[in-house]
């Protein structure tokens, strides 16, 4: 019973397609987690079951041990998951400062009160929320566009604007929905020597990935979906070897020509 | 066009101090009375029209009921001033307090509804307070409304000329505008930004939206309720009448000429709002059709409103991101 | 129990009429995908139209149809070019505001060029009362029944079932894509636009008949029922709109005769803010959808 | 670049209304020409020989109404038969020779601008006194300002009784709603109609149910059962099921409290073929009514205090007049209207040489004489009680069936 994040029989419906079936899965501190599988696999339903976007249909989510299948996504916010979107969801019409000190918002406590009279409480969150988010854009190396508008900035560093902003909040689990997509190689690079870096920090990381390359050389371990269930789990070399996972997910044809097929892309 | 900006950046503090000294000097100037009720008029819908962009323009919940607020706020103080002889300056704080419960009460069933749901609601709640108004003859005298509202004193010296209440006016806008700098340049209006501007990506950070829009309203509303109390002894005479739709669609017409989402533009608005109608009396009864003709073109050339940010999600920027190729239009992000 | 009854058929009645505007709303909103304050303006213009054409050419219900749908028509391709296709990808408020601007417009140009009294009409469809048991219904009651039946039902076939209809509805749920299957969005959109347009005309024309006179300002607060109608119904269907506003006039008449008529407004928006409540889409439902 | 236009464009609007209003609208315009002049053409005879001599300076006479908005109709009125009144006094010389001069200001039915105008017309010195507003309420929004500036506030057709007691610079003509409802009960549906159970439909606002407050005490008193008695807004269109349940209350008559829905109430009574006798009061009262319900109208009782008859050749060309110019027919209001401006008139020539504000109240107050609208003496308070005739419609007419000694027979 232990585990950062756990689900126990992970169900979502909606009508009758199943779109997430009876998954289980264990999220260990310090791992870099994956989850791959083809498109319509379930994989963003089922990280929107655990970010508390959707309710699971059955089973238990469960994060330090505590059962969050039913909490509000703020909620489970608060207890520490931060989350990014495959698409990105960024404040577009904020600067990338601003952006990211919303995300300082569960680090601090400033209620009207305080807002209005400029109490000690207000001046110390706004001066955290500088130092947080400036030194948070400057470990993702974004410190030259804070004041750019988000919006204006190309799609690989709006990505990157998301990590850093759901990093401001500290959270105790990183889940990132495809951060990698629509990069191109270089970027995609420096996003995974940016994620390792993270890692052996200690920040544990959950993330939804396509591409195969950049799934095998982040992760340490890694979760297979397909048609909403887990077909296979475990170290990138258990899984890339496993049969059942070639054909699901890559068809009949061998296994190293689509890797390499699909790195060009 | 970026060095006025700079210069207007730089010297911030400056100018808005000469702002505040012209607006505290001008009306001494031997102006007519009638002059200096326009001028309360605009001061008076300036904060209305604030408070309105509060909830419109900050958190993004497009409200059309706003004359509610300001309907209970101008009868607590009819009420309470007229029947308890309480005075005015508790009373004022009371009606605003009155006015944020109703703001409180109608934004639970905000909670869960977007977009124009949202606003079918307010406009409803703002219907039915107006009803109430009229029908609860006991409390409210119903369609005789309230007469000889007593004015307010302030340590023997009497609000009895428009020109005092031009100050008190212009005090409480002042106010407003101070308290809502603060608010809006701290953690709670980023939140309400937040909302406005992506409330998915607000709850992923932590962003209670729900107790968010409710502080949210509930500060606009104060703010009406205050505005509808001040009113209230200003015209000594209320009835239900006056918080119509059509006042509501008004001071909505106001932030969006002025420009949402901005603490400058409901002044803009206001003036420009209060000016035309004035200006435009000598053309009679076609003024409306001038007017209304006005917004139309407005709308068209110039969205955001005169004093809106052209990089705002309230200014449809959108299209221009598109058009240049950046993502931006569908917020869709769960698949 | 039979005085229960007959204020039940007053509220169908009333409610015959808001679901007549409720159609027309929810075409318009369907189409455009945007929210309309001009509808009640739009089915006073109808109003006027039929008006005039009453007078010029004696009673005639047909012609006086033709005109009204005929002026809407017009007027609703002024409201479409002028509020809604310079908008499609701007912020909804910007163009609502420029419906409402556009409202106010039309409202006091009609005032300076119809007047601002009331105009009668009189008798165009001769008054008859039927009994049924103790339940009294007027000739025109029962048209105006039939009509809202007839529509709602030729318009869902309409759009459900034609391709025209479908091109309508494709539309109205994703421009974009409807543009790269080849429909021309403009074009679509205007028709549709002006489609609804047209039912307000003659709902304005049928609406003026039954209470026998029409003024410039009849639209305000008749549009702001037939709005409520058509938010109880989702907005876009048809059919679920014409029950959103059969509904609102059974509760407000409800409301009526156990309390007071003074209330018939907040009757209805209560009534609206407690079904949004409990669902926030109003009726319409689509089973199996994600939230 | 855009952002400064649109600053100068506002900073353009308020220097606009500074010097738009600020200056004093004389010295720039001639009067004739200011603002919403009554559009009838020329201010009456201003050529003629017997009209008022050019070199005397005109009184101007601030007017309040609303001409648009929901209460257009009735500002229409105002403008018509003031118009018409305001020729007829610079027709027979002016007021001692001063050019009778009206200004018309749009307060669009709200009390706000209401007041405001008042608050305009008080700080222009050229304008002597104030006409207006129509409705109460946007009255009692003018009359603290105009009791505060001291300048008279005559609405001819505000009918709360409230109105004219909250200053001694208000005034009204109309005749007060308080009396007309018990004349209603005691007179008309008590001893003419003889009814015993009546049903009341009120508009509500300050006129309907002011009438409702004092017809029901005088309703008990003359033996009366009120059976039902219900209010609707004022924007009400459809009463169906408020007539179902006055049906089912089993009235023997039905009182109408209404001003501008009254045909439909009477529309939809008669179209589900309830035939009920039923009376209406004296702001409905018009040609207009006829017109908008036709044969649904016959027989309709109503209270008038005044009565355009043919017998009574001034009246009678008055109304034809009215009937021309604005185009529809003349109620009781158009009457107020004219007498408001012939009264004011005659008070200011009461003032001779000196024309001020407080003499013109003085002399308002003195009024005593016999107008279009019947005779005229003010109260204390500055109002008055008018007398009534019972009419009945038969055959798309009016017809007298009780004269204005009714109430002493």
């Amino acid at each position: 019973m232990s585990g950062l994040l756990r689900t126990e029989g992970v169900c979502c419906y909606f009508g009758g397609l199943k779109a997430v079936d009876n998954v289980d899965m264990q999220v260990e501190p310090g791992d870099i987690f994956g989850i791959i599988g083809p498109n319509g696999a379930g994989k963003t339903t089922f990280f929107n079951v655990c970010s508390g976007i959707y309710k699971p249909t059955h089973g238990k989510v469960y994060f330090c041990d505590q059962d969050i299948s039913n909490m509000s996504q703020e909620a489970i916010s608060h207890l520490g998951v931060g989350r990014t979107f495959q698409t990105t969801q960024l404040f577009q019409f904020m600067s990338v400062l601003e952006n990211v000190k919303i995300g300082c918002h569960m680090g601090t406590k400033t209620n009207m009160f305080d807002a209005i009279f400029h109490t000690k409480t207000y001046r110390a969150d706004e001066q955290y929320a500088e130092e947080k988010s400036m030194e948070t854009l400057r470990n993702a190396g974004l410190e030259q566009y804070a004041n750019t508008l988000a919006g204006n900035l190309s799609y690989g560093i709006q990505r990157r604007v998301e990590i850093a902003r759901s990093l401001a909040s500290s959270p105790k689990i990183l889940m990132l929905d495809e951060p990698a997509a629509g990069m191109n190689r270089l970027e995609t690079d420096a996003l995974r020597d940016f994620l390792k870096e993270l890692n052996a920090k200690g920040q544990t990381i959950l993330l939804i990935e396509h591409d195969m390359k950049f799934v095998m050389n982040c992760c340490n371990r890694i979760m297979v979906l397909n048609f909403g269930e887990k077909i296979c789990e475990g170290s990138p070399e258990f899984v890339s070897g496993n049969k059942e996972v070639q054909t699901a997910y890559f068809g009949s044809r061998t296994f190293g020509k689509d890797v390499e097929a699909n790195a060009e892309n | 066009m970026s060095k006025i900006k700079a210069f207007v950046g730089k010297h911030r503090s400056l100018m808005l101090t000469a702002a505040l000294v012209f607006a505290i000097v001008f009306p001494l100037f031997g102006f007519k009375k009638s002059m200096v009720r326009i001028f309360c008029r605009i001061l008076m819908y300036f904060t209305l029209a604030g408070s309105l962009n509060i909830t419109n323009g900050y958190s993004g919940q497009t409200s059309l009921g706003h004359a509610g607020f300001y309907c209970i706020g101008a009868y607590v103080m009819a009420i309470l001033t007229t029947r308890f002889q309480i005075s005015f300056w508790p009373v004022l704080l009371l009606s605003g307090i009155g006015a944020a419960v109703a703001g409180l009460i109608i934004s639970v069933p905000t909670l869960r509804l977007k977009g124009i749901y949202l606003s079918i609601i307010t406009l409803g709640a703002s219907e039915v307070i107006r009803i109430i108004a009229l029908n609860w003859e006991g409390v409210t005298g119903g369609s005789f409304g309230i007469k000889d509202i007593p004015r307010p004193t302030f340590f023997g010296f009497t609000f009895d000329s428009p020109l005092k209440f031009y100050y008190l006016f212009l005090g409480v806008a002042v106010i407003f505008l101070l308290i809502s700098y603060r608010l809006i340049h701290s953690r709670v209006g980023r939140s309400w930004m937040s909302i406005r501007e992506n409330e998915l990506a607000a709850k992923s950070l932590g962003v209670r939206t729900a107790p968010a829009k409710m502080m949210n309203f509930a500060y606009g509303a104060f703010w009406a309720g205050i505005i509808g109390g001040i009113y209230a002894v200003y015209v000594q005479y209320i009835d239900s009448a006056v918080f119509s739709l059509d006042e509501g669609f008004n001071i909505m017409s106001m932030i969006i000429i002025g420009g949402q989402g901005t603490l400058i533009g409901p002044i803009v608005g206001s003036i420009v709002v209060n000016g035309l109608t004035e200006l435009l009396r000598p053309i009679g009864v076609w003024r409306f059709v001038m007017y209304a003709a006005l917004i139309i073109v407005m709308m068209w050339f110039r969205p955001q409103g005169l004093m809106g940010e052209s990089n705002s999600i309230l200014a449809g920027a959108k299209i221009k991101m598109r058009k240049a190729g950046k993502t931006g239009g569908k917020k869709e992000a769960i698949s | 129990m039979e005085y229960i009854i007959s204020q039940l058929i007053n509220g169908i009645c009333q409610g015959a009429i808001y679901a007549l505007m409720a159609i027309g709303y929810s075409v318009v909103v369907g189409v455009t995908g945007m929210v309309t304050f001009t509808h009640g303006e739009v089915m006073m213009l109808g109003a006027f139209a039929s008006y005039y054409v009453f007078l010029w050419a004696g009673n005639n219900l047909f012609l006086g149809i033709i005109a009204s749908f005929a002026a809407s028509w017009i007027v609703g391709m002024a409201v479409y070019k002028i509020c809604y296709e310079h908008f499609f990808n701007a912020p909804r408020h910007i163009s609502l505001i420029c419906t409402v601007g556009f409202s106010m417009l039309l409202k006091n140009l009609a005032q300076i060029l119809f007047g601002a009294n009331r105009l009668p009409m009189l008798n165009i469809i001769e008054n008859q009362v039927y009994s049924l048991g103790p339940v009294k219904i007027n000739l025109l009651q029962i048209v105006i029944l039939l009509v809202v039946f007839a529509l709602a039902a030729v318009l869902s076939l309409f759009l459900n079932r034609t391709r025209a209809g479908i091109a309508l509805r494709a539309v109205s749920q994703e421009k974009t894509a409807a543009y790269m299957v080849g429909i021309n969005v403009r074009r679509v959109a205007m028709t549709g636009n002006c489609i609804g347009c047209g039912i307000g005309g003659v709902a304005g024309m049928l609406m003026a008949i039954y209470y026998q006179t029409c003024y410039a300002t009849m639209g305000g607060t008749m549009s702001m029922k037939a709005f409520s109608s058509s938010v109880l119904g989702g907005m876009t269907d048809v059919r679920l709109s014409a029950l959103g506003g059969l509904c609102i006039g059974i509760i407000e008449n409800l409301g009526i005769t156990f309390s007071s008529a003074n209330f018939r407004d907040a009757f209805a928006f209560c009534f609206l803010i407690l079904v949004l409540l409990i669902r926030p889409q109003g009726f319409a439902v689509k089973k199996g959808a994600r939230p | 670049m855009k952002k400064l236009f649109a600053m100068l464009t506002v900073i353009a609007l308020m220097l606009g209304l500074l010097a738009g209003c600020a200056s004093d609208p004389k010295p720039t315009k001639p009067a004739g020409t200011q603002g919403t002049q009554a559009p009838t053409g020329g201010s009456g005879g201003t050529a003629g020989s017997e009209g008022p001599s050019e070199d005397k300076a005109p009184i101007r006479v601030g007017v309040l109404a609303p001409l648009t908005g929901t209460m257009a109709e009735f500002g229409k009125t105002y403008e018509v038969a003031m118009s018409m009144a305001a020729e007829k006094v610079n027709a027979e010389g002016g007021i001692n020779g001063h050019e009778l001069v009206l200004e018309f200001e749009d307060s669009k039915g709200d009390q706000n601008q209401s007041a405001e105008l008042a608050s305009k017309f008080a700080d222009d010195d050229g304008i002597v006194a104030i006409l207006g507003d129509f409705s109460s309420g946007c009255a009692m929004a003018a009359a603290p300002i105009c009791d505060e500036e001291e300048i008279v506030l005559f609405s001819p057709t505000a009918s709360n009784a409230a109105f004219a007691a909250s200053s001694k610079w208000a005034f009204q003509i109309a005749g007060l709603a308080s009396y007309e409802g018990s004349y209603a009960a005691t007179y008309e549906v008590g001893k003419y109609a003889g009814a015993h159970d009546v049903a009341v439909f009120y508009m509500n606002t300050d006129f309907g149910a002011s009438i409702v407050e004092n017809f029901r005490p005088a309703a008990e008193e003359a033996g009366m059962n009120i059976v039902f008695c219900e209010g609707y807004s004022d924007t009400e269109t459809d009463f169906s099921a408020l007539i179902t349940k006055a049906q089912a209350a089993n009235p023997d008559h039905v009182l109408i409290v209404d001003q501008t829905s009254i045909s439909n109430v009477i529309n939809q009574i008669r179209g589900i073929g309830w035939d009920v006798p039923i009376t209406m009061l004296g702001p409905s009262t018009s040609q207009q009514v006829i017109d908008l319900c036709g044969e649904n109208c016959e027989d309709i009782l109503t209270t008038v205090s005044v009565y355009y008859s043919e017998e009574d050749p001034e009246a009678y060309a008055f109304a034809q007049e009215f009937a021309d110019r604005a185009g529809f027919g003349a109620t009781v209001m158009a009457g107020f209207a004219y007498d408001g401006v012939i009264i004011l008139s005659e008070a200011i020539a009461a003032c001779g040489d000196n024309i001020t504000r407080a003499a013109i109240r003085d002399n308002l107050a003195k009024t005593d004489g016999t107008y279009l609208t019947g005779p005229i003496k003010f109260s204390e308070d500055g109002d008055i009680i008018r007398s009534y005739l019972i009419c009945q419609i038969v055959d798309g007419k009016y017809v007298i069936r009780c004269g204005y000694d009714y109430a002493n027979e």
